[in-house]
């Protein structure tokens, strides 16, 4: 699903955020990606979904070198892929029922259609009775599952989820985790950026650690921290 | 694109005026205040023109008969026959004479029973445009002596019209190009002010037409509605204003508000409509590049 | 206050500036464009304004002398010394006949050696606002018998001028304050974007004047900024403008750039300025009480 | 320090945020405040620093009741207040530094002191090389760290921080921690809005539990779940 070769991002104002990082991750995996504050775990999740433009190397997503999509491509390209933002990135505009609905309208899916998959997953996330407003009402952690239930909604190929339960409850955290773990096991590739200990340790999936912008670890069935 | 999509786009554009409602409403009275000045300046330049054109229409042909003419009858009738020519009078010498002592504001000047002048006739001219041509066609008539108008006046009057012509409408192209200007930088600013939300929109994988129709909606929305306020003030003013001058001067007559209405309301909608949506894709398109 | 906290504000105004360019250089724009439709308006107001006085100060009066009358330098003398006259001239009646077959375009009117013109003064007053009080005192000169003078046009051009000055400022006011409502939204439509700031700034414990000042001294740099565009931009174009004009009339003489470059500079940076200011005032106001 | 009896908040769209909350934080505590997604933490403290205003009941801060403080007292009654966002609140167009600087710029600090004191803190946040800086180009948490020396500049009688770990690695926040407690040791009293179990229980600090709006369990000395 994903590949990197050498894969390396300087940002303009000279900052080496990723530096030859070589990884593989295959269709229906379950990645954590961890590592200290400023690592560049948020870097290349936005170099996956062709935020930013990758500086020297080889990055491949769904068979697509990212490099080389063309301006018109990148929005079909997008498609498919979920991504929970660490900020969240909800539109302050809408509720949000039409902050999780856009991922479909974009998409043309017709409006019943809609309407059912939207209250479908606002109910897994447990913010059915939030659907009618705006973010600006909600708080840090019903913000946060209104962006994890926008990425999900689109049952996307690909799962980026950037720190999903930084603002949740440990009881919460783990009813999310239940639900990504469900969604993965439908087929999912999931990629986690996070730096909850506790989940990374009581998942033993793959735990792919960077520091400093270079991989330090790689295992399948790891934990967060080599002496975990 | 399916059509329930552009359903969407609607709703979408709306919603955006409405939950932007500062901005929008900020946005729309700057465009109609823009349209306004553009309205004044046409309406300025329109009846400029039409007062000239009716100064013009005003202007007589004086045309001096021979001691010798033939009946004048038969000559009234050879001039009206002239193309152009929409009125003929006959002025005998005294009439001259006496019109001749009242423009010169002189009573007594011919009292002393010599009246040097000739029978005339008046000619008034269709259109004012037309003086000189008609003056050339009346000289000729077997009869006719001299042929007089306020040569000088006319010209100047034509230089005046001319000018107001190329003047008038050169500067209502810039203002128009300032008003042009003026709405897009307006709508500009309330893309500016949204800016984030298209990169959330691009990110989520809209495309950049899914991106740029609701946006341009909108703008031609807020266009609309900025002419709806611009229509309602300039014919209002307009009315206003043109009662207003009818009851100090009867000579400065104006182009009715009715005469004016259809070219203020489908000149403000279009260039509402027109500059609305420029505005957005403008705008909409710089931020799509990112 | 201390002082070096104003430093601080002038140092923030002018990040806030640079750091929001795309907006800045937007709102400036918008700025400059309508106080150049100010500029085009009152130009044109005051150049028809110095064109009516200039063509009221063409008039002349005309004094016909009864055939008794005295010396004509000893009468000349007494006119000359009428307050508001500025020049008077002999005309003998040969003269005045000549003149009067040249103004009616009749080359033959007069050519029997009949002539019942009288001797006559062409009188020139200083101000052409004084031309009936000064005819009214020569018509009560000795020796003088009638007085001429375009009654019908003089009062015409004088309504004229009360018009323009009447029409052209009460237009010029609302022009003006149209500027001022564009020039306010565009300012509130740049401080609107940055609204989470103000937010900010309060929960950090700024005071309402501590978010005010650099706001308006930014509204105040977009102001002088946009005036300092406007400038340009009008004076150019006037000389140009007046330039060209110059080769097709030479009847139609404008002020020239000169004369009016201290009043352009003076108000567009006042105009400037002073909106500049309100506008974020009115605008931060707003937003503070949020 | 912070008083509150019978305080209710209930938001215009009716969602009734906190009800009935009496407690009484002492000057010099530390006080964890710990509670599932939307149990009325961040309203909390918005309420203490005069965000947001009581519907009903009395909450006193620092001596003053909140709800009687006149609209240009507020600005000082907040200097003494340092808080650290959920969402950061950073200024997107000011650099690291200025960010920090703001803090004291409002209190009409001399420039060299502020350039000191700012140094001093970006150090302790371990950013000093990012001070020249835009939030934008910062790492989730780098912002939040700078929202910590924002805060904490200023040498605040009180520090509220809200989850303000949220997006640090374990070994970051504890860094943050062992700040924070330096800052407590100091005289600062401070509220610390938070979901991380592991933080809580090691700390051994006094607990305040909020559910649903309510007050569920206030102990000195206490673990992030009754259980623990
Ligand atoms: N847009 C940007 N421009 C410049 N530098 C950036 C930008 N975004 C991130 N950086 C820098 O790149 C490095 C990696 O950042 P990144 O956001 O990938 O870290 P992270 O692993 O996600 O950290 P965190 O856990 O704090 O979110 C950091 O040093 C950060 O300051
Ligand atoms: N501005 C607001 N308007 C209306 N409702 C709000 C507003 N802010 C918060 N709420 C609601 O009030 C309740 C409490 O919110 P609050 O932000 O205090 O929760 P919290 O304990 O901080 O949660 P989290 O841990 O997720 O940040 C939630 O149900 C939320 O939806
Ligand atoms: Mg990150
Ligand atoms: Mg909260």
């Amino acid at each position: 699903m994903i590949q990197a070769r050498r894969l390396t991002k300087k940002y303009d104002n000279g900052v080496l955020a990723l530096e030859n990082l070589s990884l593989h991750i295959k269709k229906g995996e379950f990645v954590f990606l961890v590592g200290p504050s400023g690592a560049g775990k948020s870097t290349f999740l936005n170099l996956v979904i062709r935020r930013e433009t990758p500086t020297d190397g080889f990055l491949s997503v769904a068979g697509r070198n990212v490099a080389l999509l063309k301006k018109q491509e990148i929005p079909f390209f997008r498609r498919r892929i979920g991504y929970i933002f660490q900020d969240y990135k909800l539109f302050p505009n809408k509720t949000v029922r039409e902050n999780v609905s856009f991922a479909l309208e974009v998409i043309e899916v017709d409006p019943g259609e809609i309407r059912k998959r939207v209250n479908f997953v606002l109910d897994l996330v447990g913010l059915i009775h939030k659907a009618e407003v705006f973010p600006s009402e909600l708080s840090g952690g019903e913000q946060q599952r209104v962006s994890l239930a926008r990425a999900i909604v689109n049952r996307p190929l690909l799962l980026l989820a950037d720190e999903p339960t930084g603002n949740l409850d440990p009881d919460t955290s783990w009813e999310i985790m239940e639900l990504l773990r469900e969604i993965n096991r439908r087929g999912t590739t999931i990629v986690m950026a996070t730096h909850n200990r506790e989940i990374v340790n009581r998942m033993q999936k793959r735990v792919i650690a960077l520091e400093k912008g270079r991989l330090v670890r790689d295992e399948s069935k790891g934990g967060y921290a080599v002496e975990a | 694109m399916k059509l329930r999509t552009f359903r969407y786009f609607f709703r979408e554009a709306w919603r955006g005026l409405v939950r932007n409602r500062l901005m929008s409403l900020t946005a729309m009275g700057t465009i109609a205040i823009a349209l306004v000045l553009l309205g004044v300046f046409s309406l300025i330049t329109t009846n400029l023109q039409y007062f000239g054109n009716l100064a013009l229409g005003r202007i007589e042909i004086r045309a001096f008969l021979s001691e010798s003419a033939r009946n004048h009858e038969l000559l009234k009738a050879e001039i009206q026959a002239i193309p152009g020519v929409q009125r003929v009078e006959f002025v005998s010498k005294e009439e001259g004479a006496r019109w001749l002592e009242k423009a010169l504001g002189n009573k007594g000047l011919f009292l002393d029973g010599e009246n040097p002048l000739p029978n005339s006739f008046n000619i008034h001219p269709a259109r004012g445009a037309d003086v000189e041509k008609i003056a050339g066609q009346v000289r000729r008539v077997a009869g006719v002596d001299e042929v007089v108008y306020g040569r000088d006046f006319v010209r100047l009057l034509h230089l005046a019209v001319r000018l107001i012509w190329v003047l008038g409408f050169g500067l209502l192209f810039l203002v128009m190009l300032a008003v042009l200007y003026i709405v897009v930088n307006t709508i500009q600013m309330t893309v500016y002010a949204r800016r984030k939300e298209i990169e959330i929109m691009k990110l989520v994988g809209a495309t950049d037409w899914f991106i740029r129709w609701p946006f341009m909606l909108e703008g031609i929305i807020l266009g609309i509605g900025g002419a709806l306020i611009a229509v309602v003030i300039v014919l209002e003013a307009y009315a206003f204003l043109s009662n207003r001058l009818g009851q100090v001067s009867t000579v400065l007559s104006l182009l009715t508000r009715a005469e004016i209405t259809p070219y203020v309301i489908g000149g403000f909608f279009g260039v509402g409509v027109l500059f609305g949506a420029l505005g957005s894709l403008l705008s909409v398109k710089r931020y799509l590049g990112i």
